[in-house]
């Protein structure tokens, strides 16, 4: 009796759920720029990982708000007899577009795929050593020591079709870079709830449901249809929205916010994203070449980087410029990362008296002058906060000169060794939500494949062999006090002059309700239609 | 005849040649490829082997004969940004910069030709004043505020016509065309008219005065004095001679019209060669850029040769004469 | 017959009919009068600003961020000023900012047009004196550019030069690259005008007598030639005025004119378009309004001069 | 001259409304052209000739305007009649004939279809019988090869061949009157003379009249029945050819008779005239003629005189029957 209810249950959630299902339904999706590529391993890239996401999935994946949880794998660990070897448990069942099953094979191809040396993801796989199947539903990966952390990598390495990839040439992931272009760059085929109709790159993008989704069921999947079109400038996207033209727009201005929220027929969504913005300075050099100052450096002195750090009104250009749609913040770390504490988080107050006196005291009571790089495509109204904090280090004296240039150009600027700027604005996302990949990447001495962001100059031996030790720390809480101990004396020397961790919006039609995804990755998948 | 086109052809190919090497050597300085090519996580080594790749440690020159080998085959390499062939890029564009182009050019010269004369034949009508005054605010509204305001009054406003894009097209072989929907039909409205405006106004004052100074002719005035009717003498006599100064403007303004699609196809996110090539300038991506000046070089000179070519069919002293009959 | 070709010998009484003809024209164009005048006060008021208005808008120490975004004749909810005009999101003075961007709209404008004038005039002098090869290059390279709209033209200067200068000097040369990439980009039609008369000039006797008696050409060609294309050289001039401000404009709106610290009415323009749907209209409003206002008044002024010294077209 | 005269013209006078006030270009011009009769008309460039001439063909510019007199043409007047109704005597009534003949013909037009427009515009013609006209007018005027010639343009003829095309227009639809405004000073020395014998020849044959505007008197005297002396907007003498340059009654007229090139031409040289015509601003009250007149008495600068009979022609001199002798 028990079973027959159940079963008759599980009956009509099929059918209810089928129906809404055979409902077509349509969500044309919008944002500023297209994805570069659909070879899950060509790029790494916002935009791109979040169309694809639709298409390919990974063995995990994290929700909205950031949670890791279950995707192609239903379960993993680390194998309790080798801490070298994690072992992930497939889900059962799973079909590719082509209606081929899921395999251990797949997973261990795709692997091995995303860490060629054309892969734009294997910095995710550094410390793999080897993927082996184990079964057809159990994957074992091998690491070079132990690694805790990994699994928080697996929600980016996505799965392919290892028959699909062997049949279209496309084994090899893609050489970006090099220009190369393979079957998978415009054609796409995976386990994931939407397939492949049609693509015009910077175009339009269209993809269908697919109705053999593993997750049918357990997902509402009541879009039909994605029609998925880039529209890079604000204005248009925002008129296309309010005409009615597109039904979800994600990169919204902030200014427009208020208005979108005003129409009834519209819906907005906030929340905030995996990124902090902030300015970097060249303390390394021995004279600047942009300051009036000769023969030394003021950005060397710490009193000046605390004298600047205190000038910024952060409160206000939240409330001005970012209209409330970010959190001022005293550290370069968004919350999500492993590591972030409310007082690591807690920025100066502002005090342009004690500002000014610390500037006299490092010998520079009339200020200086130096120039700022800035981009003005990058981040939410960069050009503006830049502006805001010229206007800001202008009240205690120094005069900075604002160049603000495409990022195509201010990247290279800060990516070159030396660096061409000596005064800059970076935003930093974390995918991996770890404290290192921040250490390693904007902290530690440039040197080789470490600190290629770190424009500073700034070297501190010390910090630098705890920045390493992290990679193959195996005791989490010690591995966390080292973290700590690091952020401690990050912040005291004042490597870097944070302002806010970026916060995103999302703007839809008042039936639509999709929260915004910290990776600013939004999966469709779990759309609900209301109202109808 | 012969002669003479074979110098244009001659002259043609020059200015593609020169125009070649300023594309080729100003986005040899701009920006930089690896940079926008590699991740945040590049190393140095990435970006060194990067640029050994893609030929940039190469002497200039030798990069420049190869860009012209390539470009004369029509292979302009490939998209650094889009990891595709620009020849493939630029075939997939052209369909709707031609249509925006075309219709924008058929508009301007329609209207313009029949404003043109029209205020030209009642110069002192208020109907023409008006005209003439909205054809000088129009000469003073930037294209792009134009774009702007029909988008807020036609699309957000009123919602009668779509924001951006080219609506539904329909393939025809390789070529795509948005005049076969109603979508892709609305969605030309504001482009064409928003390009057009410019156009439209400048050949307008252009028919105007030609059209003045021609019925200053002493031919008019022989016409009238025949006893031929003014309709007659204005729209056959002086029409017909203000069609040769203006055909050339009309002609050669092509080219003109195709860079102010740059900023019209911004503003309406039209998916052609402008967007393109504005989004190229922002990744730095020459391949595509260098296509794109291309492209509006051979638009000019192919544009040269019809104009040319229109010149002998509207000027019968050219026929016989040569270019250095005497004209009036 | 008798001879009824006025005196050569009177220039200046020549010069003061044609002046008095041109002052005759304009007392009686009510739109000349208005346009002058609309242009005047606009010239004046840009170039006196630093005089009179309320703010430096340049010096971001200035600015004070909570000001920021006060609709027009309205108390900031925070610091409680008003601005005539409203204030943009940095707390900068509309009034002000329209006033200087105007300044730096009129000095790239008129800059720009001397630049090509200058060039345009030399050049089309060359052409037709020099004739030949050199005739034949610089009129085909006029023809190419005159073919290329200004807008690309500019652009690509403007890339080239983004190339060449170093980037942390590259603010201070915007204002120059954007004179030299719009007058780069427009000379072509002063070349056309002046080689036109230049060769009518060139085949009159006095020309060829003064060459008979080794007078420097060239001389006798400024000194006689100048004069006679200065009319339309003039029209050419004001009505380029207001398109190198539009140019300009389109080049801030493309993002690569100038900073938004030192805004000219395009950037303006660029920056309060963002604003098109926030309902801070006076950001984007008062730019655009000034900047077609500007550009009608000396397209009109432009457009009346034309007539005036070609009184047939009228 | 017992029969009706072809046109007549009595006290037409013309003003120009300019900002500096009204100026007088034609101030009580009367005179009459008997059929078949040639009437020359002389005078210096700006004394009214030509304006004459475009007044009675009705084709006065703006700002000028016929401000009294009348003009009657068979007897009918036509200097007040509607647009319209004078159109259809343009060229049927009356054909008028440029200076300039490489200017008078529309150079994108074959000179047949110009022949056919005129004549259709006024006879009832097909297009078939037109160009059949036309052909036979192409011969009348010595076009050689005219079925050929028909289908030129116009800078395919020479400079004497197309001022015979525009004669041949001027005669299509068969005019009373032809206005000839210097139909020859614009050509080569060597077919002047043709062109005026061809002229003459044609309109004796049809008995057309002719206005002959010329500055040249020895086109006068081998054409013209009488001449009509012109200087400052009005008639200074009037009367047959041989009596006019036999003896001129007016001073100016006896200093343009000694201007006739002839065998002694460098002795008469010497009576040319001092000074110049005065500008219509500042016309003397009085005789115009008076500031230059070497004969002038007190009574010329207070009274403008009138045209009064002297020999067999008319002149308006206070002198014009005092038997004065020419200072030599």
């Amino acid at each position: 009796m028990k079973t027959t209810i159940r079963g008759l249950l599980a009956v009509l959630a099929t059918t209810t759920m089928l129906a809404g299902i055979a409902e077509a339904r349509t969500l044309k999706w919008a944002r500023s720029g297209d994805a570069l590529t659909l070879d899950p391993h060509g790029q790494n890239e916002g935009p791109t990982t979040a169309l694809n996401n639709h298409i390919y999935e990974a063995l995990t994946e994290r929700d909205h708000a950031g949670k890791l949880g279950p995707a192609l794998a239903t379960s993993w660990q680390v194998l309790p007899s080798d801490s070298k070897v994690w072992e992930f448990k497939l889900r059962p069942g799973v079909k590719f577009h082509d209606g081929s099953p899921l395999t251990a094979d797949d997973v261990v191809f795709s692997y091995q795929r995303a860490m060629q040396p054309t892969s734009d993801f294997k910095g995710y796989l550094t410390s793999v050593a080897e993927v082996v199947k184990v079964d057809d539903l159990t994957v074992h990966i091998k690491t070079k020591g132990p690694d805790p952390l990994l699994v928080n990598n697996t929600t980016s390495i996505m799965i392919m079709s290892k028959a699909w990839a062997e049949k279209n040439n496309a084994t090899k992931a893609q050489d970006f870079k090099n220009k190369e272009e393979n079957f998978s760059v415009r054609n796409a085929m995976g386990t994931g709830p939407y397939t492949l109709v049609s693509r015009e790159p910077d175009v339009k993008t269209v993809l269908k449901r697919n109705d053999n989704y593993w997750g049918k069921g357990s997902v509402p999947l009541e879009v039909s249809e994605i029609v998925y079109t880039p529209i890079k400038a604000d204005a248009t996207r925002v008129a296309a929205l309010l005409s009615g033209e597109v039904d979800f727009v994600q990169d919204v201005p902030v200014q427009d916010i208020q208005r979108l929220k005003g129409d009834q027929k519209l819906r907005v969504t906030s929340g905030p994203e995996n990124r902090t913005i902030f300015f970097g300075m060249d303390m390394g050099a021995k004279d600047l070449k942009s300051d009036n100052v000769e023969g030394k450096n003021p950005f060397a002195d710490k009193r000046v980087r605390q004298a600047m750090n205190m000038a910024i009104n952060r409160t206000a250009i939240q409330r001005v410029v970012m209209r409330g749609e970010s959190v001022p913040t005293g550290i370069i770390m968004p919350p999500f990362v492993n590591g972030w504490t409310k007082e690591l988080d807690e920025a100066p107050p502002t005090d342009v008296n004690a500002a000014k006196k610390l500037l006299a005291d490092a010998g520079y009571p009339n200020g200086f002058s130096v120039t700022l790089h800035c981009p003005n495509d990058r981040y939410v109204n960069d050009e503006a906060i830049c502006q805001a904090a010229v206007g800001m280090w202008g009240a205690i004296g120094i005069k900075v000169n604002l160049v603000s240039q495409s990022k195509s150009i201010h990247f290279t600027l800060i990516q070159k060794n030396p660096a061409e700027t000596e005064f800059y604005m970076v935003g930093w996302g974390v995918p991996t939500y770890d404290s290192h990949y921040i250490f390693s990447f904007m902290y530690h001495t440039r040197a080789g494949s470490l600190g290629s962001w770190n424009a500073t100059g700034y070297s501190n031996k010390d910090v630098d062999a705890k920045i390493v030790s992290l990679t193959s720390e195996t005791d989490i809480a010690k591995r966390n006090a080292t973290i700590a101990d690091v952020w401690k004396t990050l912040k005291d020397e004042v490597v870097y002059l944070p302002i806010h961790h970026q916060a995103l919006s999302y703007a839809m039609k008042s039936n639509l309700d999709i929260p915004v995804d910290v990776a600013n990755t939004p999966k469709l998948k779990s759309v609900v239609f209301k109202g109808s | 005849m012969f002669a003479y086109s074979i110098r244009s052809i001659a002259q043609g190919l020059l200015v593609l040649v020169a125009v070649a090497f300023i594309a080729f050597s100003m986005f040899r300085f701009v920006g930089d490829p690896v940079a926008n090519m590699l991740g945040q996580e590049a190393t140095l080594q990435d970006r060194q082997e990067l640029s050994e790749r893609l030929g940039l440690n190469d002497p200039w020159p030798v990069q420049f004969a190869q860009f012209i080998g390539n470009a004369a085959t029509g292979e302009f390499g490939v998209s650094y940004r889009q990891a595709r062939k620009v020849s493939d890029l630029i075939k997939e564009r052209l369909p709707a910069t031609v249509e925006l182009a075309v219709l924008s050019a058929l508009v301007a010269t329609f209207f313009g030709v029949l404003l043109g004369v029209y205020v030209a034949i009642n110069r002192t009508g208020f109907l023409s004043n008006a005209i003439m005054s909205i054809s000088l605010i129009g000469v003073s509204l930037p294209t792009f505020l134009i774009g702007i305001g029909l988008i807020y009054i036609f699309a957000v406003e009123l919602r009668w016509l779509p924001s951006f894009g080219r609506g539904e097209t329909v393939k025809i072989g390789w070529w795509s065309t948005g005049l076969l929907t109603e979508s892709g039909r609305k969605s030309l409205i504001m482009p064409v008219l928003t390009l057009a405006f410019f156009q439209l106004t400048l050949i307008m004052r252009l028919v105007r005065s030609e059209m003045l100074e021609v019925m200053r002719a002493d031919f008019i005035r022989f016409a009238r004095a025949r006893g031929l009717g003014e309709r007659v003498i204005e729209l056959r006599h002086a029409l017909r001679n203000t069609l040769v100064p203006v055909v050339t403007i009309a002609g050669l303004q092509l080219g003109s019209v195709i860079a102010f699609a740059i900023v019209t196809e911004t503003v309406f996110q039209w998916p052609g060669l402008g967007a393109l090539f504005v989004n190229a300038v922002q990744f730095a991506d020459v391949p595509v850029m260098a296509a794109y000046l291309m492209f509006v070089a051979a638009v000019f000179v192919i544009t040269n040769l019809i104009v040319d070519l229109l010149y002998f069919l509207l000027d019968p002293r050219l026929r016989t004469g040569g270019r250095t009959a005497k004209g009036h | 017959m008798t001879d009824t070709v006025p005196n050569p010998g009177e220039p200046s009484r020549f010069r003061r009919i044609w002046e008095s003809d041109v002052m005759w024209s304009f007392r009686h164009s009510p739109v000349a009068i208005v346009s002058a005048f609309v242009s005047l006060v606009m010239i004046l008021g840009a170039i006196l600003a630093p005089l009179y208005a309320p703010q430096d808008p340049f010096n971001p120490a200035t600015l004070n961020l909570m000001d920021g975004l006060t609709a027009p004749g309205k108390a900031n909810e925070f610091t409680g000023k008003t601005f005539l005009l409203g204030s943009d999101s940095q707390g900068r003075d509309m009034f002000s900012a329209v006033l200087y961007g105007t300044q730096v709209s009129l000095l790239v404008g008129a800059a720009s047009v001397l630049f090509s004038l200058v060039i345009g005039v030399f050049l089309g002098l060359m052409a037709g004196y020099v004739g030949g090869k050199t005739e034949a290059v610089i009129m085909r390279v006029a023809d190419i550019q005159l073919s290329f709209p200004a807008i690309l033209i500019a652009l690509l200067i403007f890339g080239v030069a983004r190339g060449v200068i170093p980037p942390a000097q590259q603010e201070d040369a915007t204002l120059l690259l954007l004179i030299l990439a719009i007058g780069l980009s427009n000379w072509a039609q002063y070349a056309r005008t002046v080689r036109g008369s230049t060769l009518v000039e060139k085949n009159k006797e006095y020309v060829q007598a003064a060459r008979v008696i080794g007078r420097s050409p060239l001389l006798i060609m400024l000194k006689h030639i100048l004069p006679n294309v200065m009319g339309p050289v003039t029209v050419i001039a004001t009505i380029n005025l207001a398109l190198a401000v539009i140019e300009e404009a389109t080049l801030s709106f493309l993002g690569v004119g100038m900073p938004p610290t030192q805004p000219s009415l395009g950037t303006l323009i660029r920056v309060g378009q963002q604003f098109l749907f926030s309902g801070e209209w006076w950001i984007l409003l008062f730019p655009a309004l000034t900047l077609v206002i500007l550009a009608l008044a000396i397209n009109l002024l432009g457009d009346w001069l034309r007539d005036a010294l070609n009184p047939r077209l009228r | 001259m017992t029969e009706k005269p072809v046109l007549e013209v009595k006290g037409l006078t013309l003003d120009f409304a300019t900002r500096r006030g009204t100026l007088r270009a034609l101030d009580g011009v009367s005179f009459t052209i008997g059929r078949g009769e040639v009437l020359g008309v002389v005078g210096e460039s700006g004394a009214g000739k030509s304006l004459t001439g475009t007044a009675i063909i009705g084709l006065v510019e703006r700002p000028g305007r016929i401000t009294g007199g009348e003009i009657r043409l068979n007897g009918q007047r036509i200097d007040n009649l509607p647009p319209k109704e004078m159109r259809a005597i343009r060229g049927r009534k009356i054909g008028m004939i440029f200076q300039d003949p490489l200017t008078s013909l529309n150079p994108v037009f074959r000179i047949g279809d110009q022949l056919t427009e005129t004549l259709q515009a006024h006879l009832p013609l097909s297009k078939a019988e037109a160009r059949q006209r036309a052909i036979e007018l192409l011969i009348e005027v010595g076009i050689p090869a005219p079925e050929k010639r028909i289908d030129g343009y116009p800078h395919e003829f020479s400079g004497g061949m197309r001022q015979r095309v525009v004669i041949a227009l001027a005669l299509a639809a068969g005019p009373d009157l032809i206005v000839a405004d210097e139909p020859t000073t614009a050509l080569d020395v060597s077919v002047q003379a043709q062109i005026i014998t061809l002229l003459k020849r044609l309109c004796r044959t049809r008995g057309t009249s002719v206005m002959l505007i010329t500055h040249d008197m020895g086109v006068i005297a081998e054409t013209a029945d009488r001449v009509a002396v012109m200087y400052a907007g009005r008639i200074a003498e009037i009367g047959p050819v041989a009596d006019v340059i036999r003896h001129p009654r007016h001073p100016y007229a006896r200093g343009l008779m000694g201007a006739i090139p002839a065998l002694d031409t460098r002795v008469k040289r010497l009576t040319q005239i001092s000074g110049s015509m005065p500008r219509l601003d500042s016309i003397p009250k009085g005789c115009a003629f008076q500031p230059r007149c070497t004969m002038a008495i007190p009574r010329c600068s207070l009274e403008r005189p009138e045209l009064v009979q002297a020999g067999a022609s008319r002149a308006a001199c206070w002198l014009a029957n005092a038997e004065t002798e020419v200072p030599a």
